[in-house]
């Protein structure tokens, strides 16, 4: 059921005149380990200085080297970059894939291929070149380097068929090889060679081209995973524990990159940070609680498995109440699951995680900019809170490449919450409580060990408390200090980003979404409205618990669909639990398939359920 | 039950000009007789002694009838009672926060030994400076008495059950992973266990003291060999501890026979003395130290002392080369790279 | 703002005329390890062999001994033997909380002390006896066993003052001291003593009395927890792995103990089972799960803490499928929280344990009898959905005495699911796909490993997999996996307990409540009945995910009262999370003071909630 | 890519009538060339030539690339690749369920010594009937190559970054605390490796063979100390090991000078012959062979052999003492009492 219009499957293929400029998906299919992702992002770039909106999404497997992988670059000249479910012109450079690759595409789509693949022959309604790309790397390198350098060959091919400036290309690719001037000089050969060829013996028959166009002023690309890394450094991270796991690994090592690089003093040589790769989830979590009771801005980075092992901790933070922040780069669970495959699974689990009554906030990001912000913002509020807060980052968001503005560099003040100095104590005259509700937010103050007063002590257990942070197996003590909870955790409410709000008063229908989502929704929109005539509204929450705002969205429309990257409509969940009042407008639209979201997924979803 | 009480004799004002009150923590809650009440006192007794500053100590433990004892001691010094065998990794966090503090982890057997030994192993591996006590009574006190991980072959239940895994001995495994101050002692033992205990406060690396200390409900009838009368019956001395604060160059506790003692300078300056009772042993030969406890074990000994002594190791402070501030007070200017930093990293970017 | 009639506080007593018998509270204050234990259980065991209806409750704080410990004992006529919020009857012991104990007594309450605290001058609206025990105790033991004989006398004090048959005090202390005659003797002398000295000094003045019925006929008193062991040795488990924590180690413990006397082999001595004492959680669900796999009904036990603990390898089973029993005894979380007090805090975090979409099927028993039949049947359900069954109990019901119905013989088959043997895989020519979902029930086939042929192994992992179980990171088998996952816990339904519905044709008001609630809810009804004529249905669930017929018990009435044990309304939220149509209808009640459940605080919120 | 081969002279037909096929798994998708296809390749042939019944045994592994690998291999085995580092609780499980199953754990560095070692530590005490096979190549490979809790001091990653925590000694580990078969030899070695694995193969304790086994893509550079170059140049062998297997007395491998050998039977009745390189080594004594692994590892020595063998100990299973028949195939006759014992039950506590 496909909502763009398409040829008849199976009908020949006469060279077209319709064009189809700066809108369309490239896939390139190679083996990974074998050194395409140069290549790769050399084309992302390519396209990106050319003022060309554009996008890069990796598909990989599970394992290191000698399996499928799929690089697909989006170029939206409207600006939607999200994934396209369809691919518009393959690179089929893989034996093992290349025939069900090209039975994929839709008609009319076109199919870049190694000669001996010998593809032709499997359909009439695509356009095919071949190229030799064996024959082609042999004069240019030295057998060892060929394999890395055969994938060169076809940013070149494709420069002349889709109209890439070569000198584009030449730019992308020495800032690639910035470190190896050798490298840089073979590949640029390998690239000057593929066009040259592709000049001599293509003859362009597809309707695709990429041309000049000015919408990157300013911009730059970067994962989503840099982005937020970069964001804990300008946040004044202090401790960072970590355990390896995928999507979330190259957080850590970003982070520990840049943290080298600013927050080494340059005369001493002292650090002003300290990353621990810990042996496990446990102790990664726990390192983080032990610094953030301890007044270190502190965070862990993990993924779905690590949240589920961080799940008892993640209670004493929350009821001891200690700053911690946890960023979670979703990937596809349940269990082991699809380790390179994106989602938004965790959701519900980090809200509630733990035994007994518990909530803790989300941020989740839907750009590199949010990225790069929240996570900085995510210590002022730990701080403010004293809670552990979640970040909830996706391997779409954290590991693809992203175009964005520049970062605003963070101008405010660090919030470190409510901590009692020595001299608040002394003027105190020890009078304080641990866990008093002083100011009615039910945020209570806290001191630093080592702060020096003798009265600033306290001691910290996750085993039942009164005011003072005395052990107590009180009924009062318990209930009063879990009604605190709660009330702390509804004022987090204020703390966190409000919801993206896109009004729109001809619409009786609108989107929830969060995170990533972002792109397919937008762009749906955008096809509902030019397509079937359907004007929406859309409200993007960026936090939980919930703004009003989200509420009073949810009033403004009749039917509000809610799209979520996991089975059972966990953020929809999350809406009809504090929403109860509305939970017949909220209908829930899933996908789950662990590729980044795409505008036709969503599209069709909505053309059927609206019956358009 | 029994208040961590003051020793007799000890001086009114210690050398930072506290009393012993500041030491002290709330009245027990453990049962009379425990041998973690006694490990209180002496807690109470070294840190009023050695005239360290109650408030720049913390206080970390996991759960247990001996992780919630530092609620009994060092009332001025904030605490943190954590989850159940967790407890080296909060404090790894909170030493990088703060390294100035003087981290002291106390905890039973079941907490490190059983659930906590994964944490016990990589924490070794660190050599983090904090001061391990281990309250060893071979059994899980506050859940009813079940083996521990530390129950000796043969040891019985109440209910006469026999346990019969192997012990994992807390000390040869911290040797053997790269703790630098490992010591055994016994609850009883008021004197060896405040040179032991003082010997780890002056120790700027991890210092491992496993302590055995009876359980009187639950570990303390004949068959246990966590009984008080096992240990008295069966204890085996490595050498004599004397202990020299660094504030007291001049005063020596013992008077030892010449030759026969073999002093160690700590990190603070003090000195610990050990006369040594078994002739060649060496406190600085790590395989030595692990074939010493390991035949103990083999011969049912309670052997005690300082098995392993290594002033020399860097610690993982040192390792990761902190800034004199520690992270927890370095200020926002510190902490935040300027705004041409950020430019710099845009500018790659585009 | 009380429901029962009271004195006005303050006002002075006469002896009063009003007598109340076999409907009232006894609360014992002692200090826990003082040995307090066995008077109370003689107590008990007394007023349950006088045919009343009774049960013990035991308050005790997180420690070995020194610390105030409740006992209270309901005596209940009509058959209510939940908690009564008020003490009618006071033995007070603890010098550390007599005052408070006495002061919190509503007026006309009756106190007996210990003489040397001398309570009678804190009020004069209550019924004061003091007894001198230790003058008492004096001539009966010899100094170390006064401490413990010293509780006893208060048994014979209170046969006297509230007519429990000295005789049935006799039969109760011998059953209790069975295997310790001597200590048997020493002890009926006490009681004896108490007794006769009660009998000498004391002038009955309270309106308290108890007398034989005829209501414990057949009955039998037992702990939920001794109840789930048995259900489990009956159930065919094979083996247990747990770690030790309050509320649940007494179930592993009694397990072990009635394994030991009926699943050891009477002529070679070697048993059929294994229970393993496992170094923590993670070890505890690893082992039951890899016993499961391998083909032994597998179970484990635990609580919060432990809940959490586990929660990345439910998850594993979960999307593995591998059946396995956790039997969670809650207690008050969140973390540490109050190891000793009750609660029903984990529903939530079970029913959607671990990472990613989950979904997991609990049983909630609400007495003994169910503790016995839902434990045995978790096996048969957790082998036929080949999937993580939570079994829910909470400390009430786990560690305190409840009657009951003696249990009925399991007389039904065993249902070990669908599990392929050799002939199976030869008549199938080996052509069977581990996860393929034949029977349209999403319940796949599977293979015990050892079970010969050469066609029916299988790879089991937590990561994507196909039909047959091979690895796959194809989006179609990742879907179709997911959907049948989800196919499989909606068909879960059918197996579980069906709810117990309580229809009443003259109410608009419905309760619905699960486990250890069921007591106060059914005495609340009454007294909602008796006191304010408002008649109510009730509908008491014993499975999430939740019968067909609880929504249709909810679509009979107008508002629908759901009470939790927990603060956040967790069971309220599930029910909204599945009938969202009914949102509007129920509303939540909660109780999270640790304590168990009584019928006060459900009428009380009635009431204001209905404005009555 | 490298399918896990055959070995080129193997006999068509092993003793219990099959050919390799049954033997082999999936077409690995490892890297070529890393440690972990070769020993791969070593289990087909050791479990072909030792004629067992590969429906008969279970293969259990956590997360890794190492983990990964039984898909390739044992194709007729049931396989459970479970949770990272916690392999060994699901392994016990299993065991526990059905003792016949002869089990097999495959699994890495990372995931036994970093997030595993707790459970490793437990498992060992244990002395569960398991093989428990470490592809060791002091990284983790599947997630890039960062360090893992056995990589050496002052071993360095592809970035040049150099190790400064000491590694956990896996072999010494597993001796010191209760595992009754502990080698360690060289992805490289054929001949050792066959041999090693077969013997534990008849072995009914715990097996431990630590496999030095180089990730090619990340840990073979110069600078690290389990790149094959390392291995090759720091080798040190305890042994030469021989096999008889126990179906085949007459056979003998290698031979031996007389004398210098030590013959020791397996469970199975196999034999294995060590040839002693190392004077007075004597695979009976727990303290020297811990004592003999501590100090190859201190001198960056790649100590290879069979480090530890003791037949006697009882193992888990004679522990617990399990009825004949495994808990898996009990029928619902012998699992449920008779109606009898809960009337019993029933009786005492109405
Ligand atoms: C995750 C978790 N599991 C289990 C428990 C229950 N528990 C509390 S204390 C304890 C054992 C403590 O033993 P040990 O550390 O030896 O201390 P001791 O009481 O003997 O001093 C256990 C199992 C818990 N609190 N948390
Ligand atoms: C709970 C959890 N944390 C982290 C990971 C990510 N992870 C996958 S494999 C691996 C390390 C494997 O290292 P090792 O066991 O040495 O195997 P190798 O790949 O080197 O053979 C990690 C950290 C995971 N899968 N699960
Ligand atoms: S139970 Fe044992 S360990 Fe716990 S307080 Fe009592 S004597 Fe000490
Ligand atoms: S990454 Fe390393 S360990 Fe993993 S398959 Fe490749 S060579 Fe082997
Ligand atoms: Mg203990
Ligand atoms: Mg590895």
């Amino acid at each position: 059921m496909a909502t763009v219009d398409v040829f008849a499957p199976g009908e020949a293929l006469a060279p077209t005149s319709r064009e189809v400029v700066n809108d369309f998906s490239i896939q390139v299919a190679t083996v990974n380990g074998s050194g395409s992702q140069s290549a790769n992002l050399i084309l992302l770039r390519a396209l990106f200085q050319m003022g060309i909106p554009v996008s890069g999404k990796n598909l990989f497997p599970s394992n290191i080297a000698g399996l499928p992988t799929w690089y697909t670059i989006r170029a939206g000249k409207h600006g939607f970059v999200g994934r396209k479910k369809e691919i518009d012109f393959l690179v089929a450079m893989n034996p093992e894939t290349a025939r069900e690759d090209v039975i994929n595409l839709d008609p009319g789509a076109a199919v870049l291929y190694d000669e001996p693949l010998n593809l032709k022959a499997l359909r009439s309604d695509v356009h095919f070149y071949a190229a030799p790309f064996d024959k082609l790397v042999a004069p240019l390198a030295p057998p060892k380097f060929r394999k890395l350098v055969r994938n060169i060959i076809y940013d070149g091919v494709l420069a002349y068929l889709l109209g890439i400036e070569l000198e584009e290309v030449r730019k992308a690719l020495f800032k690639q090889f910035a470190s190896k001037l050798k490298a840089a000089e073979m590949n640029w050969a390998a690239a000057q060679a593929g066009f040259s060829w592709a000049q001599e013996n293509l003859e362009k028959a597809d309707p695709f081209r990429l041309e000049r166009m000015n919408e990157n002023q300013g911009k730059i690309i970067i994962e989503g995973n840099a982005a937020a890394a970069l964001g804990a450094v300008f946040g004044g991270v202090g401790v960072i524990s970590w355990y390896p796991i995928t999507p979330s690994s190259s957080l850590a090592e970003a982070a520990q990159d840049y943290l080298k690089r600013f927050r080494i003093d340059k005369q001493s040589g002292k650090a002003t940070f300290a990353v621990i790769q810990a042996e496990d989830e446990l102790a990664s979590i726990g390192m983080a609680i032990g610094a953030g009771w301890a007044g270190a801005r502190a965070m862990t980075t993990t993924a779905g498995p690590g949240i589920s092992l961080m799940s008892e901790f993640v209670g004493l933070a929350h009821f001891a109440e200690i700053p911690v922040v946890l960023i979670d780069v979703q990937r596809m669970g349940p269990s082991t699951g699809l380790p390179t495959r994106t989602s938004q699974g965790d959701l519900l689990s980090s809200a509630t995680l733990s035994h007994g009554d518990t909530m803790h906030p989300l941020l989740i990001p839907a750009n590199p900019q949010e990225c790069f912000e929240f996570a900085a913002r995510s210590f002022d509020i730990a701080e403010r809170l004293q809670a552990p807060i979640f970040v909830m980052l996706d391997l779409d968001l954290g590991m693809n490449y992203w175009m964005s503005e520049k970062f605003e560099y963070p101008a405010w003040e660090m919030d470190r919450g409510k901590v009692l100095s020595a001299e608040d104590i002394e003027a105190l005259q020890g009078d304080w409580g641990r866990y008093r509700d002083v100011d009615g937010d039910g945020i209570p103050y806290r001191t630093l060990p080592g702060v020096g007063h003798p009265q600033a002590a306290y001691f910290t257990r996750g085993t039942g408390h009164n005011a003072e942070a005395g052990y107590s197996e009180r009924e009062d003590d318990w209930t009063e200090n879990l009604d605190r909870l709660k009330k702390k955790m509804i004022a987090a409410r204020k703390l966190l980003p409000k919801p993206v709000v896109r009004d729109n008063e001809k619409a009786k229908v609108g989107f929830i979404a969060a995170g990533t989502s972002d792109d397919a929704v937008s762009e749906s929109r955008d096809q509902l409205a030019r397509g079937w005539s359907l004007e929406t509204a859309y409200c993007r929450v960026r936090g939980f618990p919930f703004s009003d705002l989200t509420g009073e969205f949810i009033a403004r429309y009749e039917r509000i669909y809610v799209v979520d990257q996991n089975r059972d409509g966990q953020l929809h969940m999350l809406l009809r639990r504090q929403f109860p009042e509305f939970h017949d407008r909220l209908s829930s639209i899933c996908y789950y398939g662990g590729m980044p979201l795409d505008a036709r997924t969503v599209t069709d979803a909505i053309v059927e359920r609206e019956g358009l | 039950m029994t208040a961590a009480a003051a020793p007799r004799k000890a001086p009114k004002i210690n050398r930072i000009g506290l009393d012993l009150e500041p030491y002290r923590g709330l009245k027990t809650t453990l049962c009379a007789g425990c041998g973690h009440n006694s490990i209180s006192e002496r807690i109470v007794e070294c840190f009023f002694e050695m005239g360290i500053d109650p408030t720049q100590v913390i206080k970390l433990s996991g759960i247990g009838c001996s992780s919630k004892s530092p609620a009994y001691f060092l009332g001025m010094s904030h605490g943190f009672n954590s989850v159940h065998g967790r407890m080296p990794s909060v404090g790894t966090g909170a030493v990088l926060a703060n390294k100035d503090l003087l981290a002291l982890g106390v905890t039973g057997d079941g907490d490190t030994a059983s659930i906590g030994i994964g944490q016990y192993v990589h924490l070794m591996r660190r050599n983090l400076p904090i001061v391990y006590i281990i309250e060893d009574n071979g059994c899980y006190g506050l859940t009813k008495g079940q083996f521990s991980a530390t129950a000796d072959l043969g040891s019985t239940l109440k209910t006469g059950i026999a346990n019969d895994l192997p012990p994992i001995d807390t000390c040869s495994l911290a040797i053997q992973l790269g703790a630098t101050y490992v010591a055994r002692s016994f609850s009883g033992d008021k004197k060896q266990l405040q040179a032991v205990f003082k010997g780890a406060m002056g120790h700027r690396g991890t210092s491992v003291i496993d302590v055995i200390s009876p359980c009187v409900t639950f570990n303390d009838h004949h068959g246990s060999t966590r009984s008080y009368q096992y240990v008295r019956d069966n204890r085996t001395d490595l050498q004599t501890i004397g202990f020299v604060p660094h504030f007291d160059e001049i005063h020596v506790e013992n008077g030892f026979a010449p030759g026969s003692v073999r002093e160690i300078e700590m990190h603070d300056g003090s000195k610990l003395r050990l006369e040594k009772l078994e002739e060649d042993y060496d406190p600085g030969d790590r395989l030595r130290a692990i074939e010493r406890v390991e035949t103990a074990a083999e011969k049912g000994q309670v052997l005690t002392g300082v098995f392993y002594v290594n002033t020399e190791k860097p610690n993982f402070i040192d390792l990761l080369n902190l800034d004199d501030t520690p992270i927890a007070r370095l200020p926002q200017s510190r902490l935040r790279p300027e705004s041409a930093a950020l430019d710099e990293v845009m500018e790659e970017l585009a």
